[in-house]
C-alpha cells in the first residue's frame, strides 16, 4: 500500500485482524446517534460484539484485502456513518439485540416515517395562542376548549414511508411525539460466505410463537384424528370416545348410570317449557304446582 | 304436571291429544282426572307448537353454553 | 323419549314404576311396547331417587325455561 | 356404559350390532351380560343413525342444566 | 377408534387393560388386531388417568347436572 | 409426541413415512426408537389424509359443550 | 413448517435446539437445509418458551369444557 500514511496502514491491519478473528462481520450505520447513546450501546455490546468506526476507504481496503470469500461485498452496505461490528454471535441474534436497544428520537425534517405517525386525540399542554394555527396548518384537527388547545381526533399526520415535512417535525417535537428510532442500524452481516441483509435478519418472534402453537395443535389434531396414542393425545382420544358414546346414548335414549339423570332432567325441562307455553294461553290448563 | 307429561307422551307416540286419549293415559297412570283441566289443556295446546315449545328449553339452554364457549 | 315420559308421569301420579304400570301407560298412549326397554328403564331407575334427580336439574331447568318464556 | 362402548366398538369395526355380537364382546370384556339390557340396547339403536347420533351433541339433554349454572 | 373403545370397555368392566384382554375384545368385535397399536395403546395408557380424562368429558356432557345442584 | 412430529416433518419434506425414514429422523433427533411405536405410527397413518387430519380440530370433538355452541 | 417441526421434535426428545442438531434432523428428513433459516429459527426460539406456548395451546383447547362447567 504505497502513498498511505503509517497510521492508516495500522488501522487497516487492525481491521483485517478483527475481520479474520470473528465469524460474523456486520456493517452498520451510526448516523444520528447522539454520543451518550452510542456510549450506552457500546456498553450493552461490550461482551458480545466489538464496534469499530473508521473511514470508508480504510474499511473497504480491509474488506477487500481479507481472505474471507465474498466479504468485500459488505462495502455495498456502507451508508450514512458506517461502522463495522465483529462478533461470534448468530447474526440474527446480533440484529435482534441491536434492534431492541434502539431508543425513540424526535422527528427530523426530511426523514422517512418508519410507520404511520399518529397524533392522538386529547388535551395538549399548550395554552391558546399562535400554536393553534401552526397545528391546524400542519393538518392536525385542533380547537380551544376550557382554556387549552385540544386535539379533536386521532390523525395520521405522516404515513409510513413518507417524508416528514419540516413544520410537522417541529410540531411533533413540541407535542413530545418521538416517531423515529435511533440506534445501531445493522444493514448487513457476513457469515461463512453469506451476506444477510437487514430484511432477512428481521426475526418475527410473534410468528414463531404462533408457529410453535400451530405445530403443537397440528400434532394434537393429527394424533387424535389418526388415533395415535401418546401422552398428550390419549386423554383427548378418551374424551372423544366418551363424548361420542354419551352422545349416542343420549340421542338414542339409552338409560344407564351416566345418562339417566340427564334424560330425566331433559324430560322435566321439556315439561316445564311446554307448561309455561300452555299456562300463557290458559292458567287453568296447568296444575297449581306449575303456576308458581 | 301429569297433564303436561301426558300431552308430551301422546305427542311422542304420534297420537292425537284428544280428551279421550288424555283421559285414557291419565287413568292408566292412576291419576284422578279433572275434566275441566283436560279441556283447558287441549284448548291451550291448539295454538302451541309442542315440538317447538319443548325445544325452547334446548335453545335457551344452548345460548349460555355458547357464551361460555365463546371467550375461549 | 316415551319411556322416560312414562316414568315421569307415573312418578308424578305417585304410582310405582313397575313393568305392569309402564306397559299400561304406554299402551294407553298408543305406543308399541318393547319389553326389553321397559325392563331396562326399570332397572336403570331402580336405584335412582327421581325426585332428587329431577330437583337437581329441576331448579336448573326451570330457570332457563322461565327465562325463555319471558321474552316470548 | 359398557353396552354403549360395545355398540361403538361393533359399529367401528363394521360388525352388526346383534344380540350375539354384543354378548360376545361383553363376555370377552369380562362383563356379566344382562339379556334385557342387550335387547334394550338393540331396540334403542334400531332406528338410530349411529354415525349421526355420535356426532350430534345431545344439546337438549346436557344443556338445559348447564344454562342453569350461568344465572346462579 | 376401536382400540380406545376397547380400552374404555375394559375400564368400565373393571378388567385390566392388558395386551391379552385388548386382543380378546378386539377379536370378539371382529377387528383385525395390529399388535403394534395394541402395545402403543397400553404404553400410552400407563401415563394417563383414564378416570380423570373421562370425568372431564362427563363434566362437559352430563355434569351440568352437578353444577345445577350447587345453587339448589 | 416425537413420533407425530417426525411424521409431520417427513410429510412436509415430501418423504415417505416409512419405518426406515421415521427411525432415521428419530435417531437424528436423539430419540430412543421403539420399533413397536414406529410400526403403530405407520399403521395408524396408513388410511389418513395427513394434511386434512392436521387441520381438523380434534379438540372440538373432545369438548361436546363447545360443539353445543353451534345449536344447529 | 419443517423448521418448526424440527424444533418441536428436538424439544420433545430433550435435545438442544442448536444449529448442528437442527441440520442433522432436517437432513435425516431429506430436507434441503437453508443455513439462514436455521439460524433465524434458533434466534427466534431463544425468546420463546416452547413449554409455555404448548401449555397455553392446551389450555385454550380445553377451555370450552372448563368454561361450561365453571360458571356455577
Amino acid at each position: 500500500m504505497p502513498h498511505v500514511a503509517e497510521w492508516k496502514k495500522d488501522e487497516v491491519a487492525n481491521l483485517k485482524d478483527l475481520i479474520n478473528s470473528y465469524e460474523v462481520v456486520g456493517m452498520a450505520n451510526l448516523a444520528d446517534i447522539p454520543a451518550p447513546q452510542l456510549q450506552q450501546m457500546r456498553r450493552t455490546l461490550k461482551d458480545s460484539a466489538t464496534l469499530k468506526m473508521s473511514r470508508k476507504t480504510l474499511m473497504s481496503l480491509a474488506l477487500n484485502d481479507s481472505e474471507k470469500a465474498q466479504i468485500e461485498n459488505l462495502e455495498d452496505y456502507m451508508e450514512g456513518q458506517p461502522a463495522l461490528i465483529f462478533t461470534n454471535m448468530n447474526p440474527f441474534k446480533l440484529y435482534k439485540i441491536l434492534e431492541s436497544s434502539k431508543t425513540p428520537a424526535p422527528a427530523k425534517a426530511g426523514s422517512i416515517a418508519p410507520e404511520d405517525i399518529i397524533v392522538p386525540k386529547g388535551d395538549t399542554a399548550f395554552k391558546p395562542g399562535p400554536v393553534l394555527g401552526e397545528l391546524q396548518k400542519a393538518g392536525i384537527p385542533a380547537k380551544i376548549e376550557k382554556g387549552k388547545i385540544v386535539i379533536t381526533n386521532d390523525k395520521v399526520i405522516v404515513e409510513a414511508g413518507e417524508v416528514i415535512p419540516r413544520d410537522v417535525a417541529s410540531i411533533l417535537t413540541r407535542l413530545e411525539i418521538f416517531p423515529l428510532e435511533v440506534g445501531i442500524d445493522l444493514r448487513a452481516a457476513y457469515e461463512a460466505e453469506t451476506i444477510y441483509t437487514s430484511d432477512l435478519l428481521t426475526v418475527d418472534e410473534e410468528k414463531t410463537l404462533a408457529d410453535v402453537q400451530k405445530a403443537f395443535t397440528q400434532a394434537l389434531n393429527l394424533s387424535v384424528e389418526a388415533v395415535i396414542f401418546n401422552k398428550e393425545s390419549t386423554p383427548l382420544i378418551i374424551q372423544k370416545a366418551v363424548s361420542q358414546s354419551l352422545n349416542l346414548a343420549l340421542n338414542a335414549e339409552i338409560l344407564n348410570e351416566k345418562t339417566r339423570d340427564v334424560l330425566l332432567a331433559k324430560a322435566y325441562a321439556q315439561m316445564l317449557a311446554l307448561a309455561s307455553e300452555v299456562s300463557a294461553k290458559d292458567e287453568n290448563a296447568v296444575d297449581d304446582e306449575l303456576k308458581e | 304436571m301429569e297433564y303436561i307429561y301426558t300431552a308430551m307422551l301422546l305427542h311422542t307416540t304420534g297420537q292425537e291429544i284428544s280428551e279421550e286419549n288424555v283421559k285414557k293415559v291419565l287413568e292408566a297412570a292412576g291419576a284422578e282426572v279433572d275434566e275441566a283441566r283436560v279441556k283447558a289443556l287441549i284448548a291451550a295446546l291448539e295454538d302451541v307448537d309442542i315440538e317447538e315449545a319443548m325445544e325452547k328449553t334446548a335453545v335457551a339452554a344452548a345460548a349460555p353454553v355458547a357464551a361460555a364457549a365463546a371467550p375461549a
